[in-house]
């Protein structure tokens, strides 16, 4: 079960680490970091249950919270770029280098 | 406050006193600058009176607070840093007197001072912490003259001299810190008092750290292959900036050994003595060599500098009495001779803002009293007996004939012979040979009263140290009388 | 003995010419250029009848003395005392050295007149003369090579003293670096014996080698010793291989080349064996070393003044020659000898000098060559009457000086026998013909190639003839002073009373110095017969067959040059000069700017460079940023779980 | 008094922030009041915190305070002073300010990871949105390094989630362990590491650090690089902390060692001013994490740790001060550099000082950080480390004293630029004067206590 878990967790979170890494859209990028989050809650809802510890159950509404907000900030800062007038590739955003 | 403190603490004051004294107009600072210089000057007599009369036999000690790490505030003077302190605020008080009439601001005059304050700091402190902060503060000042109002070149040779002279001590900090560390690991006591530190020993590390403090020291001395810092730093920095660069500071590498390395590390200072003595043999030739092919008058006496501490090393390496007692008398030589030679170019360069060999010529008949200075301090810097710089040479000659690596004495009597080769071939192109197409003789006026006066400070001092050097050696000697092998 | 007990004449020595000096440096030269010459005259007269007061003290066989009365400087357990040492061979040398340098500074006066550098030249020149008292009483090492070196840099001031003629300039620098060279070996062999023997007391050193040698043991750093010293000597007495600088330091002003280059300075590398004499003989085949020098020396000097035009470079030569006589008599062992030709060839190349000055002064010219000049001797009757006498004396023709020195040293030379009895009589022989050629083509004759100057010659005032008749009175009678020399030097080595560091009382010198009395010689003797006929071969090649110098220069020009280049040795020494300059340019510009500090340099270039490689990478874009970020954390979790 | 007093001071000036937003009408100066207030009372009551000496868990078992977390707000908030006193007066900006602070205080005390995670997020969230509100012109480029610090801020976040549940799953325990631990915890440890050294900007997860650095005001950029640093650094301590013998932190000297590097090469041939800070700024942080590195090597030793709170106590004056020099000289280019020194002596000077501190040079606090990290690397026998570190020094100096000969050495060429902000002249003044004292402050207070 705890394999089986831990597979579940390792493949949401490698899909959402690749989102991040390998696609331009800002959005898409978003999303992958909300699956890396999701991703790591699988374990620990599990390994809760496993240790019988609300604690670790806390942690997750914790996280799922702060993931929200997450989203809200990234979206802001997506929407902010696209208004003015950036777009939402990542590639659009190579002004700073060097 | 007790008077060693007071040796850095004043000069430091001094630099605000002068910069303040600039919002009142750059005469004003340079009044201030001349006036606290002359009482540096009186209180670093007042320190060397005891040795002087007690034939170096005192020491002062300010025994300091113990603060944090492991450091205390440990101030100590013996004959040899009562000495070049001496050294210090006499140049320090002559380059005021030289720059008399540059235009320049407060900062200047400032510079000078805060390099004194550090330089003072450097030959007195006993705890290696405050050892290497007075060490390296003396850079800053040094920065600044260079950078500022140095000659054309002069932000490139300044940011040289410093990352060049930072890289080394840089390691002679891992090594001090090295050296701290071991001790602490044998006795449990974090200590940077030197003298606590004294008798260490440091095993396997020794080597290590020992190269480190000698590379350290020795960019500043410095040692060939280390040296190319100094020619474009003494090239380019003004005239006063110079005398204390080669005059003192060059000084410090020196003091460094028989202070620090040295004592610290009797071991391996006597394993390495042979191989230090190849590299001062090599100095001596290579820097005359170099010096003759210099084309620039102020490049070639930076050149003649990396040959005369060439000396000083290979006396100082012999670890014998007369070796060490007369390597130290040559780092006071050198630095009279060396000054009174930088001041020299300087005064030339003031008149005709040039200092190539082939700018000038016949000087001797336009400016006697000029030409009649230069040849004495070349004379003394050739080594002639009699003048100041035949007593250490010689001493730290026969140092080395009889050390475990007495063959270096003769490579340094070959440099010995080649210094007049550089010197009076320059001496004689720019003072006698006629003027050539593009000569700016015709700037040159003969010297005035105040610069006349300089020269005659630091020229009888050759003389007087050429046919009495006893009288000096005996405030120096009993310093250097531990390390002797 | 102590330092209170020297006598006041000892020290009037330095007292006398170190307050002329400054008077005339401080008071003089500022206010009364033209008067400079006042208190160094009369400091010479001081010098002069002290030296000779001194002298007349050690004859008796009170006065002389060695005593320290200064530490100079010391460290540890090495320790340097100066202090006096007078005796034979220093007073002898020192009454002629004042005698004759006095008499120059006379000259001087004279000669210099109306010359820019009048005062300059005069206290250069009273530099030099304190130097060589200095010198001549060392009791020491380290006290005799401040004062050598302190003559050497007064040598090369009045070399240089016309700085506008660049030939004077390099004339200057070649005789200092020569005698740097020559230096070199005076610094080792000081160092060797401070080394091996602890002390440079010239006093106890005899008696530390002297016991040494009593036990049959030679020190086995004394050949070394003695070879670096007579190096040192053979740069300062112009001996052959280092002889090379005193014919061009003939570019100073005659009093100059006179004093120094002639009588007095030169003298001082034979001084310096005479010194260390103990220690040379001590090693055989050394002293055999000395005389070969000399020997060879004094022929090849021999030939070559004979093919000289220029009238100081002739006497140049010659001087060489004599001074290889000097290093002969002296490596057959006798040093008295070498002593006694010393003081002879003092006075009459002094007076040769001076003459040839006269003769410049006549048609105001430094120099004069025999080209320029014949039949002078109606306009110049004073300085051709001078001139004959030191002519015959230094040819060694009986009963002049000459004959009674150089003679005995031919004589003592046909006695050692081997290569050098045979060089002996081509000495003579030449010594006549090159000053015959000399004194012949300038005073007699008229000859059609001669370039003669069109000019009126005329003889110089007073000042300049009354000193060198005074020298050629000297030239001509300081012959008979030989026993009386012998016994002077004699009685200073011997039983001398020192005031020494850990030694006082009376000493004697330790054996095996020989000191031979020196006898009134005959007068006809395989010598003056050689002489004869080598003035008898001038005689012929100048006034009979009158033309034969110009001729056979332009008949064989090869050799001509080859006689200029002193037979190559010259161009030798010259590619060496230019080798070591080459050799520093390539040190100097080529390797340490170019190569090592170029190399520092770029060693900082290459951290922009690196940073201009670095920021390839920053693009910028920020999928890389993520990447970089994945690798990094997955470097750090690999580091974590190896 | 509550051992949580400085936080509860932030989280009220927070709530009075948002607050002001309500109203209609806003002046600006109650927001000022309110953010220089907050950090400033913070800092006070914290200062009374540490005069009692008192420590403990006010909030068990989420909050703990230490020694270290309490010694270590006094460095975060003394950071933000700059920018608390620079304040635009917009409340949004205020909060948001306030907000992050209050998430490091927040960091400062967690005892357990979820508390970490929450002030790890509590500092970084406001954070991406002050580098992208505050500020006046280049809006576009501070909206592209605010992106990019989302993106890279939630990517480390997530990584250290992922960490924690690895850790937690082989330990079983969302706190310190006082055992030995298994592969599977070090790998999570390792991964909350990474998360950490991303924070502090530990190659090669630095990316978004001079971009960000560079497009944000300066008073930002200063508080990030100060503040934001000395609580990545206890973030990584903290984490190092959680087992006896963390594997990953063998790695941290090399690591740091390469940062410092790094940034040092990097700054070299920068031409832009705050990009070129941006780099300094990164080679500071490999020294940190290169002490952290010693730190963990010694057991975490009390010397250590001082080492390391002076280096980012020194640290918030130099930084702070160079990046307000920026706003106070309204410069930005190195060209715009040349002969500052003659346009305005005092500025310049302060800035010279500033300068020869982060380079290292005695007597100012910049040595005197440098030195006590180098010292805790030799003690460790971390011989390779500090020899990068001294190359990277020098080459670092390069720099430094590039600037200080653009001020100083050269002429001036064109225009006078336009005249700064006269508040941010002060700070840089104080800074200045602050990285000098320090230099003797030290030692005269003998070592705070710990290291006599």
């Amino acid at each position: 079960m705890t394999a089986l878990l831990w597979t579940i967790t390792g493949a949401l979170f490698a899909a959402g680490l690749a989102m991040v890494v390998f696609r331009r859209q800002m959005l898409a990028m978003l999303l992958g970091v909300e699956m890396m989050l999701a991703a790591v809650n699988v374990s620990l809802v599990h390994h809760a249950r496993l240790f019988g510890d609300p604690g670790a159950l806390a942690a997750v509404a914790i996280v799922i919270a702060i993931a929200a907000a997450e989203a809200v900030v990234g979206l802001s800062l997506i929407l902010r770029a696209l208004r003015a007038g950036r777009g939402v590739d990542a590639d659009g955003l190579t002004e700073l280098n060097g | 406050m007790s008077l060693l403190t007071a040796m850095w603490t004043f000069p430091l004051a001094a630099a605000a006193f002068c910069l303040a004294a600039g919002r009142f107009g750059r005469s004003t600072a340079r009044a201030a600058a001349l006036a606290v210089s002359i009482v540096y000057f009186a209180l670093s007599l007042w320190l060397l009176r005891p040795f002087v009369a007690s034939a170096g036999q005192a020491v002062l000690v300010v025994s300091g607070r113990p603060l944090a790490f492991g450091v205390s505030y440990l101030l100590s003077a013996d004959g040899l840093s009562a000495a070049l302190i001496a050294l210090t605020a006499f140049l320090n008080l002559l380059c005021v007197l030289a720059s008399w009439k540059l235009d320049v601001s407060a900062g200047y005059w400032a510079a000078f001072q805060a390099l004194a304050a550090a330089l003072a700091g450097v030959f007195l402190a006993r705890d290696l912490f405050f050892f290497y902060v007075f060490w390296e503060a003396t850079l800053i000042p040094m920065f600044f003259i260079v950078g500022i109002w140095g000659s054309d070149n002069r932000r490139h040779a300044a940011v040289k001299f410093f990352l060049f002279t930072f890289a080394g001590s840089i390691l002679m900090l891992l090594a001090l810190i090295a050296a701290v560390v071991a001790h602490h690991g044998l006795t449990g006591v974090w200590t940077w008092d030197l003298k606590a530190l004294l008798g260490t020993e440091f095993g396997a590390a020794a080597p290590w750290i020992f190269l480190g403090l000698v590379v350290g020291f020795g960019v500043k001395i410095p040692i060939v292959p280390l040296h190319t810092w100094l020619p474009d730093a003494h090239t380019e920095a003004p005239a006063a900036g110079s005398v204390m660069l080669a005059g003192v500071m060059l000084k410090m590498g020196l003091y460094g050994l028989i202070r620090v390395a040295f004592p610290l590390l009797p071991g391996i200072t006597v394993a390495w003595a042979p191989y230090m003595a190849l590299v001062a043999g090599v100095g001596t030739v290579y820097g005359a060599l170099c010096a003759m092919a210099q084309t620039d008058l102020k490049r070639l006496i930076a050149y003649s500098s990396i040959a005369h501490l060439g000396f000083c090393l290979l006396g100082l390496v012999s670890l014998t009495a007369v070796g060490l007692a007369g390597g130290s008398l040559q780092m006071i030589n050198h630095g009279i001779t060396t000054g009174a030679l930088f001041f020299l170019v300087g005064f030339l360069y003031e008149r005709g803002h040039k200092r190539g060999l082939s700018d000038f010529g016949g000087l001797v008949k336009r400016a006697p009293v000029f030409s009649f200075f230069f040849g004495f301090a070349v004379f003394a810097s050739i080594g002639l007996p009699g003048l100041n710089g035949f007593v250490g040479e010689f001493m730290c000659l026969s140092g080395i004939a009889i050390s475990q690596a007495p063959i270096y004495a003769v490579v340094g009597c070959v440099g010995v012979t080649l210094a007049a080769a550089y010197l009076l071939p320059a001496y004689q192109s720019v003072f006698w040979a006629p003027e050539g197409p593009g000569s700016v003789s015709d700037h040159v006026d003969d010297l005035d009263a105040r610069e006349k006066g300089i020269l005659w400070t630091l020229c009888a001092l050759m003389l007087w140290i050429g046919l009495a050097p006893h009288a000096w050696l005996q405030v120096l000697e009993p310093s250097i009388r531990g390390l002797v092998k | 003995m102590t330092a209170a007990q020297i006598p006041m004449t000892a020290w009037l020595l330095f007292i006398a010419p170190v307050t002329a000096i400054l008077i005339g440096f401080f008071v003089l030269r500022p206010l009364k250029p033209e008067w400079t010459h006042w208190p160094i005259l009369i400091s010479c007269a001081i010098v002069t009848l002290c030296a000779f007061s001194l002298t007349a003290r050690v004859y008796s066989g009170r006065g002389s003395f060695d005593v320290n009365f200064w530490r100079w400087a010391a460290a540890g357990d090495w320790a340097i005392d100066f202090g006096l040492r007078i005796d034979g061979p220093g007073t002898a040398v020192l009454s002629m050295v004042a005698l004759v340098g006095s008499l120059i500074h006379v000259y001087a006066a004279g000669y210099m007149e109306g010359d820019p550098g009048f005062s300059r030249f005069f206290l250069v020149f009273h530099l030099f003369f304190l130097a060589m008292i200095g010198l001549l009483t060392a009791n020491n090492y380290v006290q005799l090579y401040l004062f050598w070196e302190m003559v050497g840099v007064a040598s090369y001031l009045l070399i240089g003293f016309w700085l506008h003629k660049e030939s004077a300039r390099k004339a200057a620098l070649k005789a200092f670096l020569t005698n740097r060279v020559g230096d070199f070996g005076f610094l080792l062999a000081l160092l060797l014996i401070l080394v091996n023997f602890h002390v440079a007391h010239f006093h106890l050193l005899y008696v530390v080698i002297g016991s040494q040698l009593a036990h049959g043991q030679i020190p086995s750093s004394l050949p070394l010793i003695g070879l670096l010293l007579i190096w040192a000597a053979c740069a300062k007495s112009a001996q052959f291989p280092l002889y090379f600088w005193l014919p061009d330091a003939m570019e100073g002003p005659t009093p100059t080349s006179a004093l120094m280059h002639a009588a007095t300075m030169v003298t001082a590398g034979v001084f310096l064996l005479i010194r260390s004499w103990p220690l040379i003989a001590a090693v055989p085949y050394l002293p055999h070393l000395i005389a070969g020098i000399g020997a060879f020396t004094a022929v090849f000097a021999a030939l070559l003044a004979a093919t000289k035009r220029d009238l100081k470079r002739i006497l140049a030569y010659s001087t060489v020659s004599h001074l290889g006589l000097m290093m002969l008599a002296l490596g057959m062992g006798d040093i008295t000898l070498a002593i006694f030709h010393l003081i002879v060839h003092g006075f009459f190349k002094a007076a040769l000098f001076l003459c040839a000055g006269n003769i410049g002064h006549a048609v105001h010219k430094p120099t004069v060559d025999v080209d320029e000049v014949g039949g002078w001797a109606k306009a110049l009757p004073a300085t051709y009457v001078v001139f004959w006498i030191c002519a015959l004396s230094l040819a060694g023709i009986w009963p002049m000086a000459g004959f009674y020195s150089k003679d005995a040293i031919i004589d003592f030379a046909r006695e050692g026998g081997g290569w050098i009895a045979w060089a002996a009589p081509l000495i003579s022989f030449g010594s006549a013909f090159y000053i015959f050629r000399m004194l012949l083509l300038t005073f007699h004759g008229d000859r059609p190639e001669q370039n003669r100057l069109q000019k009126h010659p005329h003889e110089a005032g007073p000042m300049m003839v009354v000193p060198i008749a005074f020298l050629a009175v000297g030239a001509a009678l300081v012959g008979w002073i030989a026993p009386a020399l012998s016994r002077l030097v004699a009685t200073g080595w011997i039983g001398l009373p020192v005031g020494l560091a850990g030694m006082t009382g009376v000493l004697n010198l330790p054996g095996n110095v020989s000191l031979p009395a020196l006898s009134v010689r005959d007068m006809f003797s395989l010598g003056g017969g050689m002489a004869a006929l080598g003035a008898a071969s001038a005689y012929y090649l100048t006034m009979i067959d009158a033309g034969f110098d110009w001729r056979w220069r332009k008949a064989k020009p090869g050799t001509d040059a080859a006689f200029d280049a002193d037979l190559g040795w010259k161009t030798l020494v010259a590619a060496f000069a230019s080798g070591v300059a080459a050799f520093a340019r390539v040190t100097g510009r080529v390797f340490d700017k170019g190569v090592w500090d170029g190399l520092i340099e770029s060693g900082a270039e290459a951290f922009y460079d690196v940073s201009d490689g670095l920021a390839t990478f920053a693009q910028g874009r920020l999928n890389d940023a993520l990447w970089w970020m994945a690798a990094g954390a997955l470097l750090i979790l690999g580091m974590a779980i190896r | 008094m509550n051992l949580l007093a400085p936080q509860a001071v932030l989280a009220a000036g927070v709530v009075g922030a948002l607050g002001l937003g309500l109203r209609r009408r806003s002046s600006g100066a109650a927001a000022r009041v309110l953010a220089l207030a907050a950090p400033l009372i913070a800092l006070l009551a914290l200062c009374r915190l540490l005069a009692s000496g008192s420590t403990g868990a006010p909030l068990p078992p989420l909050i703990h305070l230490d020694l270290k977390g309490l010694y270590w707000q006094a460095a975060i908030y003394l950071g933000a002073l700059p920018l608390a006193v620079l304040s635009s007066g917009d409340d949004v900006e205020t909060a948001l300010f306030l907000g992050a602070t209050l998430g490091m205080g927040l960091l400062a005390a967690a005892a357990t990871l979820p508390m970490l995670f929450v002030g790890l997020e509590f500092m970084s969230l406001p954070a991406y949105l002050l580098v992208a509100r505050a500020g006046e012109g280049n809006a576009r480029g501070r909206l592209e390094a605010a992106v990019k610090y989302f993106f890279a801020g939630a990517f480390a976040g997530a990584m250290f989630l992922l960490g924690m549940s690895l850790y937690y799953a082989a330990t079983g325990s969302l706190a310190a362990v006082a055992g030995p631990i298994g592969p599977e915890a070090q790998a999570g440890l390792a991964l909350m590491g990474a998360a950490a050294l991303f924070k502090a900007g530990s190659v090669p997860l630095h990316w978004w650090l001079p971009d960000v650095y560079e497009a944000s005001s300066p008073e930002v950029a200063g508080f990030l690089s100060t503040s934001m640093k000395a609580a990545a650094v206890l973030f990584l301590m903290r984490i190092v902390a959680l087992a006896p013998q963390a594997e990953f932190a063998s790695a941290l000297p090399a690591l740091g060692a390469l940062t410092t590097l790094v940034g040092a090469i990097l700054a070299l041939r920068q031409k832009r001013l705050q990009r070129l800070l941006a780099y300094s700024s990164l080679a500071h942080a490999g020294l940190l994490i290169l002490g952290v590195g010693a730190w963990a090597a010694l057991g975490r030793g009390p010397q250590a740790t001082l080492a390391l709170l002076f280096y980012v106590v020194a640290y918030a004056f130099m930084s702070n001060g160079v990046f307000l020099f920026l706003k106070a000289s309204g410069l930005e280019t190195r060209e715009q550099l040349r002969g500052y020194a003659a346009r305005r002596p005092w500025l310049a000077a302060a800035f010279a000082v500033l300068l020869l501190s982060l380079g290292g040079i005695p007597p100012t606090g910049g040595f005197l950080a440098k030195f006590l990290v180098l010292w805790q690397a030799v003690r460790a026998s971390l011989w390779g480390p500090a020899l990068v570190a001294a190359l990277a020094a020098l080459a670092s100096l390069g720099y430094y004293l590039g600037l200080v000969r653009d001020a100083y050495f050269e002429e001036p060429a064109g225009a006078a630029p336009a005249e700064g902000c006269k508040t941010a002249a002060l700070v840089v003044g104080l800074c200045a004067l602050g990285a000098l004292l320090l230099g003797a402050a030290p030692l005269l207070m003998g070592g705070l206590g710990v290291w006599r």
